[in-house]
């Protein structure tokens, strides 16, 4: 056991995927000796030579077309996007490319690879540097899409994304980088792919997140606690597959969700999960689904972030309407009036 | 601190001013080009039996739109020459990567023509076993498979194999970014992959000139610091040598290959599509008077290399050919719903399982 | 008053708009002299000319990103992308300068343009050619996203996506380019944006709507009201803006909602309405907000396609399990036994 | 049936085989290449004041991110007769579209230089008003402005204006698709935009090498059809000279026209990049000795037109300009949450006033 932060984590598990199989390649722009420009594949270049980790011209479905051509001929390549907005040149590739080959050829090709993507804010980015692209992914039938909010998870998750047979969309929340905690490689501790985790058990509300949400959750469960609310708070970790079972049983048992997502609202993962969470848990909810999100704007900028990212405050409110003492929601009525 | 580009280096790169060809439109030789072998009289022999074999299917293929057998079909009459030039210049370890225009050379390439039209014929899979045919999904999204085709040729030269990979694009598709990237990928990996851009002057109503403003498609490839040339497409012999020529160059591991082939679509884009909106029928006649298949029959008949007997025998193997498609496409093909889970993923994920629980209840609930 | 099909109105209003503003242009793959493989262009070359109405090269994100530098240079283009999937090349010029260029430049520049999508299926395509992308644009903040159903509203929704300052995204169910109805250019009916239509009115639920699924939704309200169930329809007609107003108090009024979309469910637009009414209709809801949409699968082949799109009896099935005898749902009984 | 290009053509658009030069590196003049004219004495003083200035500007800027007053900044050291030739060799009516790393070129454009570094200062917009200034707002997803700049060109066209657009790109940005497809697009439609690659060797950390493997990337003009040209970019007046002749081309309606110009990035990629993880420190001192400021100070001093009056007067304006910077930038910029809402449509949509009105109640609410 060791203290990593979630890059080391990263770095841990890519070094130690090239390392047990040489058919794991590492490419994409500065990822060589640079080491990316967050530096997760810090070292790579060094230890495992040019051949294992690459640069390339800068060229996103370049990158991603590559790619799929060397899973086609028996590699398995983990790609970086340096950064969200930059996965959009790649977009037609992943759509209708990385999605579609295992069905296309009737199960004849897999594309076992995997994109890693920094995503979300809180870092001070300028723009096109802080966008949450989770939704475009999940929607997208034949993708995987994960992500860690832990460096344990982030260590585990990877390694399961490369040994996955299918593609994986692997997203890394780019402010929990530098976040730390025990982890250990090797070990196998860490569930996988379509398990989520309760990272907080409660019995009042569950709060329902992943990636860059679960530490503002976490961080509004103890403050609640100190009013006397004993919030749950479950980490997805993989969005597809969806953990249904440990949603359910979190809410049937709470009686109560809040949703939270960082990424602006409208048709966002958190619509999924409210859309879930009500057509299978009516009967239980005592009050609807809620969700706190990012607002439905281009992603702001360094000195106004603050006022965007859903925080514990803003959690916290959305808890408050919950209806606990069954009166009508306020909020609704003043948007009524509105 | 400054560059200096060498002529000669310049040179090597662009390609002849005029297409390379061997054989005029009337099927008389033309002074040979240098630097391009003469394929053998074998192979010529061969090309022109799967020509004759690869215009039948495509005539039956669209005769099988008419009866509703097949949901769309994309001809390439016209474009005979291309296709097999494609498929007889690579090895059989080596791979192809088609687009939905190459129906043609897949059958050349040997595989069963039922299997190639799987997707055409309203199915949602590409038929055939790319992995053990060499031989990459027809692609729709255009220029998408050729990045692709460089990733697969990267992956071959690091596997230290041998084969070389042959892209197919179109006229229009070059005008797409991934053509682009793709191009200047291979250069910098320097993988083994022929690019061959069919250049059939349209790409559905848009005509080259509005695609294009170069003085030929192959001028592209030295901004890549790639080898290119140009040729006569519809002369199988120039063809055939120079995409020879371009897979022993990648074979090689002198790096990648761009071959423009000047050639014809002689019938509408698909057999949904109408070409009398935006091409004149004078064109159409032009172009029939260098057709392909009949310059290759003229030039192996004054060469004493073919005769009304090899002429017949080829046509009987198409007829053949072409019945037994005929009979197989009577056939429905048997779908079966319940396997639109089973590939979306190697396992399909609980979500799926649902989706298909709720299929099966739809499908095995009484009729009310 | 004439009938005409939804072809024929979005040709005629594309004709009127052209005419009436020499600043629109109409440009993509084969729009000129073919008149678009789905002829919504036809004639127009003819009529204004190659300089109105023009061919591009084959590149998609060249055609918005040309589309832009014009809108940016006062004209107003109204660019069509052939099929759903061959918009992907163009995700991040859509994603990262169409839908952000007036919030970048602090409302210095706007970009009024139009960017028509022929979608979904039902048409007997091959792959690639009948994706339902949708989500991916409401998705998008700084996007409109509008998508009528009657060739009345083709008119008119089109004519106002051209005249509107921001840039729209126009989608065309295309299995609706052949019906038909009575409609009336030049003649203002249909209402502007942000505003959904009751296209039937009913007591017992609501079913809510658009494009592709407003006529199957009509269908299956029909079916229910001779089994003495009364369905209201709702069809949406623009997803970005959003009629909240409509919905809820339809929903208010019935107690029941199922909602209807024919792209792919997880994270779907389906998923949004379903949060958006739970969220304000919770006290009024007998039941769980259901949805009825295509598979979490790439779209099926000709032959198979009529298994994958929601149908009138996918949605009776639902409205069914809309616990009309407070019974427990069956098939949630038999997604936990599975 | 058969096309045939010709070598006039073809020698027409491709790049002189060396880069255009007028002065060497130790300053003194070179034989003058032909087809381009020497810019005029006082356009080259005139160029010197700006690049002093610019210089200065970009320390300053640089200053200002380890004070904290600016969130990142790309330098452009070492670019100076790229950024300010690009300027010079526009009129005010034409239009720029710039990348993140030109904010010398817009000072030098006349843009207070405190809208230029709105955005890297943490703000959210680009600062300046683009259609006032005619430049675009300043690009970083890569290659898609020059896109843009097509457009805008062909707007102007149609619209009867004799301007120009140009396009600022990198070397790494010539890989992306959208380089391929604003090319080709120019040069179709025949727009009046000048495509002006700064080749400053390195792409963040990838050098030139790993981008292409193209002679020049000058030499990617003619797949389009498109004249080249590639220049010594630490040679001002070469600069100037092959960029005011893009220019004209373009402007007397004879299309567009693609200018490489070789030069080097001094700094890091921004201040937050560490160069010395990919490039020896050997490497940038020898582009110190090709410094382009110091260069055409030396021509200009040798050949009588600068004196050292002139160039203390040069660095005075430059100083004072800094200061004045240093001042504005000390104050906080105001930035007003409510504004995140008000640009995103020309009128917020319902959904968005009810956002508004959850932050106000957040802003608004008592501390607890
Ligand atoms: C990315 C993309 N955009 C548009 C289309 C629609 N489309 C199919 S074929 C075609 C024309 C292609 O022309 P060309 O590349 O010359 O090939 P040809 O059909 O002539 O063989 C178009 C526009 C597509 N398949 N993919
Ligand atoms: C589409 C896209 N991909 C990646 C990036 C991240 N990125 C920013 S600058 C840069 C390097 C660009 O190099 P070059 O074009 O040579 O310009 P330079 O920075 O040297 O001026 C990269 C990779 C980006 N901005 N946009
Ligand atoms: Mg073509
Ligand atoms: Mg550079």
């Amino acid at each position: 056991m060791t203290a990593m932060t979630m890059a080391q984590a990263l770095n841990t598990a890519l070094r130690d995927a090239l390392r047990e199989d040489e058919r794991v390649l590492v490419f994409g722009e500065d990822v060589g000796p640079l080491g990316g420009v967050f530096r997760i594949t810090d070292g790579l270049t060094t230890e495992f030579g040019e051949n294992r980790c690459f640069d390339t011209p800068l060229a996103e479905a370049g990158i991603v077309g590559l790619a799929v051509g060397m899973a086609m001929g028996g590699f398995r390549p983990v790609v970086e996007m340096q950064f969200d907005a930059f996965a959009y040149p790649a977009f037609e590739q992943i759509a209708s490319h990385v999605a579609k080959m295992r069905n296309r050829t009737r199960g004849r090709l897999s594309l076992p690879m995997v994109i890693r993507i920094p995503y979300a804010g809180g870092i001070g980015g300028v723009e096109h540097h802080c966008d949450s692209s989770e939704a475009y992914y999940v929607h997208t039938p034949g993708l995987k899409v994960v992500t860690p909010a832990t460096p344990d998870d982030a260590y585990w998750l990877l390694r399961d994304a490369i040994t996955d047979p299918d593609p994986v969309i692997f997203m890394e929340p780019k402010r929990l980088y530098w976040s730390k905690d025990e982890t250990a490689p090797g070990d196998r501790r860490a569930a996988g792919f379509g398990r989520a985790a309760v990272r907080r058990e409660g019995l009042d509300a569950t709060l329902v997140t992943y990636g860059p949400g679960v530490p503002v959750a976490l961080q509004a469960a103890e403050a609640a606690a100190g009013d006397g609310i004993d919030l749950e708070v479950v980490d997805l970790r993989t969005l597809v597959p969806f953990d249904d079972e440990t949603v359910v049983s979190s809410v049937r048992k709470t009686g109560r969700c809040v949703v939270v997502q960082e990424a602006q609202g409208f048709a966002g993962v958190g619509a999924e999960i409210a859309a879930r969470v009500q057509e299978r848990c009516f009967h239980s909810l005592a009050a609807p689904v809620l969700r706190v999100t990012g607002f439905d704007i281009p992603y702001p900028p360094p000195k106004l972030e603050r006022s965007h990212l859903p925080d514990a405050d803003r959690i916290l409110d959305a808890v408050d309407r919950l209806q606990f003492d069954d009166a009508p929601d306020v909020l609704h009525l003043a948007r009524e009036a509105s | 601190m400054s560059v200096r580009t060498d002529r000669q280096v310049v040179d090597g790169l662009l390609p002849s001013p005029v297409p390379v060809r061997f054989v005029a439109e009337d099927g008389t030789a033309v002074e040979p080009p240098t630097g391009y072998p003469a394929p053998g009289d074998g192979q010529l022999l061969e090309a022109y039996r799967r020509m004759v074999l690869g215009r039948r299917f495509d005539r039956q293929a669209t005769a099988l739109t008419k009866q509703g057998r097949l949901a769309v079909y994309p001809s390439s009459r016209g474009q005979e020459a291309c296709q097999i030039a494609g498929v007889l210049a690579l090895r059989e370890d080596d791979w192809l990567f088609p687009t939905y225009r190459d129906s043609v050379a897949l059958v050349s390439r040997g595989i069963d023509p039922v299997e190639v039209l799987t997707l055409l014929r309203g199915d949602w899979h590409c038929g055939y076993d790319p992995a053990a045919t060499r031989v990459a999904p027809q692609c729709t999204p255009l220029a998408t498979q050729t990045i692709h085709a460089v990733g697969l040729a990267e992956a071959l030269r690091r596997k230290g194999e041998d084969g070389v990979v042959m892209a197919f694009i179109g006229d229009g598709g070059t005008s797409e970014g991934d053509f682009h990237e793709a191009l200047n990928y291979a250069a910098v990996l320097h993988a083994p992959v022929v690019f061959f851009v069919q250049n059939n002057k349209y790409a559905i109503s848009v005509p080259l000139a509005r695609q294009t403003a170069a003085p030929a498609l192959a001028y592209k490839g030295i901004g890549y610091g790639i080898r290119s040339e140009q040729v006569d497409g519809n002369d199988l012999v120039a063809t055939l040598s120079v995409l020879t020529t371009a897979v022993e160059h990648a074979r090689a591991g002198e790096g990648p290959f761009l071959v423009e082939a000047h050639t014809y679509r002689m019938d509408a884009h698909t057999n949904a599509d109408d070409a009398t909106r935006y091409r004149e029928p004078e064109e159409v006649e032009r172009w029939e008077s260098a057709d392909p298949l009949a310059r290759l029959e003229t030039h192996l008949r004054d060469r004493g290399l073919l005769d009304a007997e090899g002429i017949a025998s080829a046509h009987e193997a198409a007829e053949e050919f072409a019945s037994r498609l005929r009979d197989a496409m009577n056939a429905e093909p048997e779908t079966d719903p319940y396997e639109l889970f089973d590939h979306v993923f190697a396992d399909p994920t609980p979500q799926l399982r649902e989706q298909r629980a709720l299929l099966a209840s739809e499908l095995t609930a009484p009729e009310d």
